[in-house]
């Protein structure tokens, strides 16, 4: 069920170039089930900044749940200013995850995280490989200094980093580590900028891929029409799903991205 | 009686308290987070003769104090919303107030006409006002006689009582106002949207894919007060005041203006629980003002020489 | 060269950037915070024929993300502005855009004629745009053919190029545009402020006394950008673009719509200093965007396929 | 000379029902010379509310100064709720305040407080006392809650109490004391509601009276017109003074109230 809650900062940190960790206590944690879902943080009481800001739940603990997210605009901004204690306005939890039920024991799934599409991938981390589910991670940044949560990751199987500039791991993108491991992955799941989701959509690296979809929000609901994308059976008429809440993950091949 | 009972052409409010359409899809969303029951009425989502995907994303911008969206419409077609969405709606005690939108004449009448027939649609809200499409729209809310002529059409074919929303895009919105009261408008509903633009220093282009958008949200609540208190003088129909209402003060705001009652559209966004919220603190508030009833507020802002009673928030 | 000197019509500037009329005075005030000749150029308060006392107070009101102001252009009237103001201003190595007003055709022709004769007025602003005075003002902003037959009239006696600053209040901003384009302004300045109003709920009456005023500030941002982003592609003179500027990235903002130049109202009132900030922090935006000159920032967002050097602030 | 400056609080304390004392500490204090200027506050960043507001220096002090603010709308609630040690923007000092200099040393100077109109009363009575000057205060208050800077008044001198409802001081406003003070006062500084200021006015208890006038300001220093009142000769002509950068200390009679 979705709440809305005053959650409690209990730690917000910076973990990389411009990455904060944020760690907030409510009890809509415990509504919290799959990683991918996403919660609406409203930054600051008043209208300054006016809308909730999407972010991806990283970790659902025991009361509590943790987002990363990147320093950027004003919203996120403000976010980052916060201190421990204060209370946060947030709305969750929304939308539908990566299905972890879709990995059997014993099969390989491969997690794919760009940038601030990372945290997702540790709570699928966890959740998979409390399973028994293999799983191995590709994570991709611009640059050495933006780099996070390998060691994290490193906890439920193998971690490749890729960055841009190769100043850290393997110099390019995580499409370059994926085409490296042709015909290991039983499942990928990504999430990521766009166009390497795109890419990822075209190599089609696995019998099964879900993709979590980014777009730009209102309600974070599915009442205000505003993140709508094309289905892919009917790309140019009038089917269509909502990423807030059809998704943010959907099947590749499922709509148009 | 309760403080806040209202009845206008078509609607019998429990409360003058209502979702703007486009920011409540077809209430489904929000049945999950309170009972629609509580609610005074829904405006329900533009309805147009033919489903409409709309315009491309983005299609929502932030803005000082507001946002933009260019949504375009989008919405299941005329005989999905008679045959689906009504009534699934009919299972929650409150009037709906279905939004129309079309192209030309032909499509408003055309929607006008079935929609008006289902058992839970008190009123309709005739949407000359959109800003976010090429044809149709904000065209017959930008010019009197196009206007005066669709309401009138709409009102031949329509079983219950026409609202009309006003577009805030115009030089003289009284001229509008008075040109569908002529054309025989039960109310009228302002304001809709304020074509607006921003541009993404990243990239040089604007945020929204269909570049401009509708604004809406606090920073458009002036503009709305000045509307309304200047229509309200010079018509006879009432008036749903919309834009940029945050709370109950805004609502009174509203009422003082010439308003009967009001809407919230982008606050939903920001607060899903805004209405019932709403809803609840308006008794108190009125009791603050020593008021009886909310009606007594409405255009009391140009009902000279009746001061309010001293009130502190 | 610097990278951010403009020509335009009667204007040789430094920089861009410029307060607006009616938020800096006559620049006294200002002159004790900081250098005026750091200023593209100052355009002075609106001036009429007579001194005018203006409207009763208050006369400001706050609003969401914005202000609204109904002054009612008060000014020492057009002997002591050509006598007093403007030879003190002429210590600063900075040009003046004389805004003008009135009441009548006559008005604008009686101020136009003197004021550019000063030396240092290099450059008119016709207010066609005041929503604040019962007579004139906004009555030529929203009729195209009253504003073009001004225009032209001012056009005859003037000896400096023209600029005629633009209400938002309009159905179709093109329009009058273009019309002020055909009656001979060499420029236009837009956009002026949005008519609303706020009431007080302590009162029920509106704050300000003049009921109604103008809506400026943050709020009207993305209703300037949109104007001047429809109105560069239809007209072939300069636009100096103003409305909600708080910053140099909105300063860009407004360039990337279709400004040539951009002005500073409000936030003046907000930090006194923030003119010579953004005419600090203009250069490293625009290395940051890469852009070797701001002029070639100037309506990009319509000339397509030029996407600007990936820009992150 | 006028200066904006981040300074930071040093303290901010409720004194009495919605009232709060905030001292700042800010090199622009050293500029600070009259009680009467007053400064103008930005009470958060960005634009909720946008607008400064202005209060009254209650106090200078060496390297810092008091203001003295109710709780009433949005700013002055944001205001209320800052804590030690952060930085509030603040342009000042504005305007010209009471002119000690009047009062001569050995006379008496009553001065008179109304509600937020006290504060500038204490840095008043101050100077004036310094001076030799005989202090006589008079504050009125709506309600004994609501009273404050009364011990601190009396540092300088007599001070007489005055609540609407009776339940502190004397009943009734302060205009009913200075009525029983008939011929005692050789100069009157007053500050306060505006039909407070007219009833002063109209007394003419003294020789001399210099009052504070209050309007909705936009920018504070002299340059928007927002704050503009017709002088006494010439109530319905062209002549005008500007409260903030004028005033908002005024001769009686100088302009119409
Ligand atoms: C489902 C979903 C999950 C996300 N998860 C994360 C995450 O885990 N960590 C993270 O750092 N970021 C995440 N993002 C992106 C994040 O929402 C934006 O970075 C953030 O909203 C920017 O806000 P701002 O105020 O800093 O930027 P501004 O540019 O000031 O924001 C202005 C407006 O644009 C919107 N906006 C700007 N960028 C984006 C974007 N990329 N996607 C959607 N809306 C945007 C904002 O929400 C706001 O309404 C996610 C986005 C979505 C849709
Ligand atoms: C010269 C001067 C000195 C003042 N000194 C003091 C003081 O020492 N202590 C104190 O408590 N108050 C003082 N005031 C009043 C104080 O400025 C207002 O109480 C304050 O601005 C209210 O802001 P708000 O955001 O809480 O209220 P809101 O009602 O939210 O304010 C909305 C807008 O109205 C303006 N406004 C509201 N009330 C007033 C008012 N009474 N006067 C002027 N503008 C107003 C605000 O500045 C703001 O722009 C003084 C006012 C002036 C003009
Ligand atoms: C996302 C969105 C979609 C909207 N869609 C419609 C619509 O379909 N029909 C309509 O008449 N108004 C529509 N509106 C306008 C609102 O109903 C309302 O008039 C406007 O937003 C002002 O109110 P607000 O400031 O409270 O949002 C829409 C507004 C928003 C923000
Ligand atoms: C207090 C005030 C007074 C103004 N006076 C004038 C004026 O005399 N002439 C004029 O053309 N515009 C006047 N304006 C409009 C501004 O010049 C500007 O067009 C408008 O405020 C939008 O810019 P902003 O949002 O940066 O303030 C005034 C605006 C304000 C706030
Ligand atoms: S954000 Fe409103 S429908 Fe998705
Ligand atoms: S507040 Fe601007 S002139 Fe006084």
């Amino acid at each position: 069920m979705i709440r809305q809650e005053n959650c409690k900062i209990v730690s917000n940190r910076p973990i990389a170039d411009n990455i904060f960790e944020l760690v907030l206590e409510g009890e809509l944690s415990a509504e919290m089930a799959q990683s991918g879902q996403f919660v609406h943080v409203k930054v600051a009481d008043g209208f300054d900044p006016l809308l909730r800001r999407p972010i991806s739940i990283a970790s659902i603990n025991d009361g509590s749940f943790t987002i990363i997210y990147r320093r950027q605009g004003k919203g996120t901004s403000l976010l980052a200013d916060k201190s421990i204690g204060i209370s946060v306005d947030v709305l969750g939890p929304l939308g539908n995850g990566f299905p972890a039920d879709e990995a059997k024991p014993g099969q390989t799934a491969v997690l794919v995280g760009g940038g601030v599409g990372v945290p997702p991938m540790y709570e699928l981390a966890k959740q998979l490989a409390r399973k028994g589910v293999n799983v191995i991670s590709i994570i991709g940044f611009q640059s050495s200094n933006a780099v996070f949560y390998e060691k994290e990751l490193a906890e439920f199987g193998e971690v490749y980093v890729a960055t841009v500039d190769g100043s850290y791991g393997r110099k390019g993108f995580v499409t370059d580590i994926l085409d490296g491991l042709e015909g290991q992955a039983d499942i990928v799941f990504a999430c990521g900028p766009t166009p390497m989701l795109r890419a990822i959509e075209n190599g089609a690296y696995a019998p099964k891929t879900y993709l979590s979809l980014e777009e730009r929000m209102g309600c974070g609901i599915g009442a205000c029409f505003a993140c709508v994308c094309h289905t892919k059976d009917d790309p140019q008429g009038f089917s269509y799903k909502k990423v807030c809440s059809d998704g943010p993950v959907f099947q590749a091949g499922e709509v148009v991205i | 009686m309760s403080s806040l009972s209202i009845q206008l052409p078509g609607l019998n409010l429990k409360n003058p308290v209502m979702p703007a359409s486009g920011c409540f899809g077809f209430g489904r969303e929000f049945s999950q987070l309170y009972d629609l029951s509580g609610l005074g009425a829904i405006m329900i989502k533009a309805t147009t003769p033919e489903p409409r995907f709309g315009n491309p994303t983005p299609r929502v911008a932030e803005t000082p104090g507001g946002m933009l969206n260019a949504i375009g419409l989008q919405n299941p077609g005329l005989e999905k919303v008679f045959n689906e969405e009504l009534p699934w709606l009919e299972q929650f005690d409150v009037p709906i107030m279905a939004n129309i939108a079309g192209s030309t004449e032909d499509d408003y009448v055309k929607v006008a006409e079935q929609l008006s027939k289902a058992p839970n649609v008190h009123a309709l809200e005739l949407n000359i006002s959109c800003p976010n499409v090429k044809t149709g729209g904000i065209a017959f809310g930008t010019d009197p006689e196009m206007a005066k002529a669709l309401t009138r059409k709409v009102k031949e074919v329509s079983e219950v009582p026409v609202y009309v929303k006003l577009s805030p895009n115009v030089s003289d919105i009284v001229k509008i106002a008075r040109a569908v009261e002529e054309g025989g408008a039960d109310g009228l509903t302002m304001i809709n949207t304020l074509l607006g633009m921003r541009i993404d220093l990243m990239t040089g282009q604007p945020i929204l894919a269909n570049k401009t958008g509708g604004l809406s949200g606090p920073s458009v609540k002036p503009v709305a007060i000045r509307m309304i208190y200047e229509v309200s003088q010079r018509v006879s129909i009432p008036i749903i005041g919309m834009g940029g209402i945050q709370s109950a003060e805004d609502v009174i705001e509203f009422f003082l203006a010439g308003a009967s009652a009001a809407a919230v559209g982008t606050q939903n966004f920001v607060d899903p629980f805004i209405c019932p919220k709403i809803i609840e603190e308006l008794p108190e508030m009125l009791a603050k003002m020593g008021a009886d009833h909310i009606s007594e507020l409405t255009g009391r802002s140009w009902k000279k020489n009746e001061r309010l009673a001293y009130y502190r928030p």
